[in-house]
């Protein structure tokens, strides 16, 4: 096992990494931009480093600065968190040649899947269903309905060469095919004198779902279960679930050994997601993740695993020390975000946080590196703490986190707190009903009726 | 009315050197007094700060912390992280000798970094006063490397 | 009089560069003192104890709270939790008539507690302003029931 | 099921059936002394009375004050939490006379139960064990060496009209039991003018060990496994784990059984620890608490239950939702009270916590009602905060307590967290290698150290 291990990060998510580090005996090295050298992690590790001026580009970016500090300390390992340059192949690559232990998978892994349409093809070759849809350009109407009735309507035809919107047209049912063929061909036609198209299944109410994996470097790869993350606004996850509301054992078992028997052959190691949209009973893949995940806590907390851990043990050789079988979903979990921000207009509200209160009590876990009297640098991201509460059921924990909210206090920046209260009491949140676009209807409905 | 700034700001720095919390000065009819209440809550949060750190186990110091030096108006602060280097090869005699002038974008010491030796420039002309940092010694992003007046 | 607010200004600017909290000036018949008590850290406590109450739904206040009432110099303190009567009997009027003199160990009230009636007495001999509770309506320990003054 | 609760606390435990409740959709209200008017339970109950001065006589001990607060609130039930009034027959009567549930079982087993000789015998008769010895007075010294050869050396020969450690002599073996016998009587005939005495096993390094369990009023009861509260100052627990490292699987089902088979037919309901002193594979009923106990959150991480929740369900009638073979302890435990006392002199030390940061992450529960600014009153107990821990291993678990006192700040009162810390640094801890004895030596030779 490593003795030494650089987190290349800041925040919680060094927070997290160095409490999995201080509990497995392993000393940390921090380091931090100028910006952060009173921060949480910096205090609590054994050394620190200050790598940079504020800015992330010259910080938390510079390669050549991150590993320096990793020589000059004698780090055996860097852990690159989330962000930053947790999916940067050149720095696992580079780290690897100076003899230091990436905590992630392999550069080449890392590369395949940094490029949407490699990690699409691989996947598929692999057995990983995508959207369903046509296999390539169509060569008659003909074809178009015989692909609809197989991928199911709605279907959307796209133009081949097309791009933002121009040449798709979306056919809801057997009667529209013809008109949404032939209006597509011509505008493809015309935008890009190109009138070859092809079909898709049209997702018109997708589910965001992802697949917690992990693998060691002895073959074996097993899943955590999926996360429900569809609470987005502009890309941006929100709110987390754990599982998800709508999937079954039996779903969750199916996709689950597709997942994990493609990235056996793939020989895959540590962390990674698979993120799927899901409707109708369908998983289609968009991408892969080949890092921790934000919202990591709530697998924790229903698969009582500790993946930090687990990504540290196999980084340094270890085997998974458990099949498949072994790993049991319980209960259920929600991650709540709380950022820095304005909870109507999102507008980012950096400053000092005059009075911080974690809430507690039984299945409540706070992960954020903020303290009363801690200035939220206005450099980075707005996340400043991740409350996560755990329950035998959905409903329990819905009940669990309006009462932590209730408890939690922070003063001086604005939160996004009183958003999070909004949705845990709407009822079709609490009955599990929504796609990824509900978070961005609901928030206009409120901006719109303040 | 006459303020004397400089003679206020010389009894302010006196305060802070001394811990005291009031000073009082009179001479003829000119009477100057300075105070500062350390008020016990104002410190609060910095006590917070400091006792996190305090309870983790003390820093194995292996890199040299932007000492008191960083904030010296003389400091030449490091560019970057990495290990000093105060003479171009092992067997050579320093960049600069301690108390010798120098000339602004003279090479003054070496940073190694990533294996590749970069060359600190004195950033403007002056008097090399001394070197903060030993020969193969590592430093961090802002620590500073020699004072130069 | 003459305010040299230039002055006061530049005392002003030395007060917050050096973190002084007062300084005096004298001259011959002049004299300037500035000084500036910071609490802004003071504040932050009772911030943390009202937000948290402010985050709790808003309580059901069936009980009457021990009102600013509680504090007035003439005020009869409840001695226990319970529920006020100003009548010894529903149909009969109350102990005592609002701006009427009572004796010390009259009785001005009932507090039914657990079933049983307690005689609230005067604690002094005064005139009785007003009562501060309705009849029939609880009241928690250390409420106001009666101004005496 | 309740739609308003009393809860007859302050402090920790207040806020913990507090939280409970909201939970599940009750509302609360919170009873306090003028003392205790800005404390967090009250803060966030939905509805306050003050029911007396600071003292607790006047207050949280009157049973008047506390039933009028219920009846003018029209509270359905009331929570007695630990301490105070929990186990107090008469105000257990008095509540359910006014018709209003009291959260806890019976007030005759409340009295059964807190009359120590009673509360042996009935346990005695309904199976369970005591410390195993002679049947009444002895008749000879040859039946002495009889039921020492039964109960195993070394042993105990007691006056029967003793007390205060006179007339009672320890036989380590065999050959020392003839002096035992005689020395005894003949202390016993000078002290009390009689000389029957009765022998006794003599547990010269027992642990403390206890059973939580809780009944519904439909004949069910089940246990959620052991506590070691070994760790104690003058009988002040400080430190306890679920499970106890020394109890095997096999020991906790049959002593589990024995328990819950003797509850079961006294028609018990509602939660209870059976307090045991163990020593060599034996359990020795010492007492039973009829209430909800200090450590109870060991048991809730370990076993994953929320024992409030179902103590206010079945004291709602409701049935116990599983069977004995659907609990299972998973992982290790340990909780430390966080007293606001000198760690070295154990002199309380009340005032003004300055500021208070809790410790958070993967496995980290904080119960406490304090905050940054609150007072802590000199009038009641000097627990200010309860941390648990939970993780897979007992080894883990002893890591994870360590870098949560590390990051948890209190500032202005003394805490014993520093004593914490020693104690976790210590290897015979941390091979649970200890018994009722060993925290007080331990205190001892610290501050003889000091």
């Amino acid at each position: 096992m490593f003795s030494k291990i650089l987190i290349a990060n800041r925040g919680e998510i060094a927070l997290r990494v160095l409490r999995a580090c201080r509990e497995m005996g392993i000393k940390t090295v921090a380091v931090h931009s100028t910006a952060d050298a009173d921060a949480m992690h910096v205090r609590l590790a054994d050394e620190a480093v200050c790598i940079g001026p504020p800015s992330s580009r010259d910080s938390y970016l510079n390669v050549a600065a991150i590993l320096s500090a990793a020589t000059i300390t004698g780090a055996e390992a860097i852990h690159p968190g989330y962000g930053f340059l947790s999916e940067n192949a050149e720095f696992a690559e580079t780290v690897e040649e100076h003899g230091i232990a990436f905590i992630g998978p392999t550069a080449e892994h890392i590369r395949m899947m940094g490029d949407k349409i490699t990690a699409k093809t691989t996947m598929e070759a692999l057995g990983v269903p995508l959207v369903p849809g046509s296999d390539g350009a169509l060569a008659s109407l003909e074809e178009a309905r015989e692909v609809a009735e197989r991928v199911g309507y709605p279907v959307l035809i796209k133009a081949a060469a097309g791009g933002g919107g121009r040449g798709m047209k979306v056919a809801q049912t057997a009667d529209e095919i013809e008109e949404a063929w032939s209006v597509a061909r011509t505008e493809a036609r015309a935008a890009f004198g190109n009138d070859e198209v092809y079909l898709e299944k049209y997702l018109d109410k997708p589910r965001h779902i992802e697949l917690q994996i992990m693998g060691d470097t002895h073959g074996n790869v097993v899943h955590f279960g999926e996360r429900d993350c569809s609470l987005q606004r502009r890309h941006q996850k929100l709110l987390e679930e754990a599982g998800s509301p709508v999937i079954t054992p039996e779903q969750r078992n199916e996709i689950g050994k597709t997942v994990t028997d493609a990235l056996s052959r793939m020989g895959y190691r540590n962390a990674g997601t698979l993120e799927f949209l899901y409707q109708d009973g369908q998983f289609c893949f968009i991408e892969m993740n080949t890092r921790l995940q934000v919202e990591h806590p709530v697998t924790e907390m229903v698969c009582d695993v500790d993946l930090v851990r687990e990504q540290i043990r196999v980084a340094a050789g270890e085997k998974l020390g458990y099949r498949q079988e072994d790993i049991v979903m319980s209960g259920h979990a929600i991650e709540c975000r709380i950022n820095a921000e304005d909870p109507m207009s999102f507008v980012p509200n950096p400053g000092k946080v005059k009075v911080f209160h974690a809430p507690g009590g039984l299945g409540v876990r706070m992960d954020s590196a903020i303290f009363s009297g801690y200035k939220v640098p206005p450099y980075y991201d707005s996340m400043i703490a991740k409350l996560i509460v755990h329950a035998p059921t959905r409903e329990q924990a819905i009940a669990r986190m309006k009462r932590a909210l209730t408890e939690c206090v922070v003063e001086g920046v604005k939160t996004v707190i009183p958003l999070h209260q909004k949705i845990l009491a709407d009822p079709e949140f609490q009955k599990g009903d929504y796609t990824i676009h509900w978070l961005e209807n609901f928030v206009e409905k409120m901006q719109n009726n303040h | 009315m006459l303020v004397d700034k400089e003679a206020i700001r010389a009894l302010a720095d006196i305060l802070t050197d001394t811990g005291l919390t009031e000073i009082e000065v009179s001479e003829g009819d000119s009477r100057l007094r300075v105070a500062r209440n350390v008020s016990v809550q104002a410190a609060a949060a910095p006590v917070a700060a400091s006792s996190v750190a305090a309870a983790a186990p003390a820093a194995d110091e292996a890199v040299a912390p932007p000492a008191d030096l960083s904030s010296h108006p003389g400091a030449v602060p490091s560019p970057m992280v990495g290990v000093a280097y105060l003479t171009p090869d092992p067997s050579s005699p320093p960049f600069v000798q301690e108390g010798a002038q120098v000339a602004a974008g003279q090479t003054i010491m070496l940073i190694e970094a990533m294996k590749t030796f970069n060359q600190i420039k004195a950033p403007r002309a002056g008097k090399l006063v001394r070197y903060c940092v030993a020969s193969g010694e590592p430093v961090e992003f802002g620590a500073a490397l020699a004072i130069i007046e």
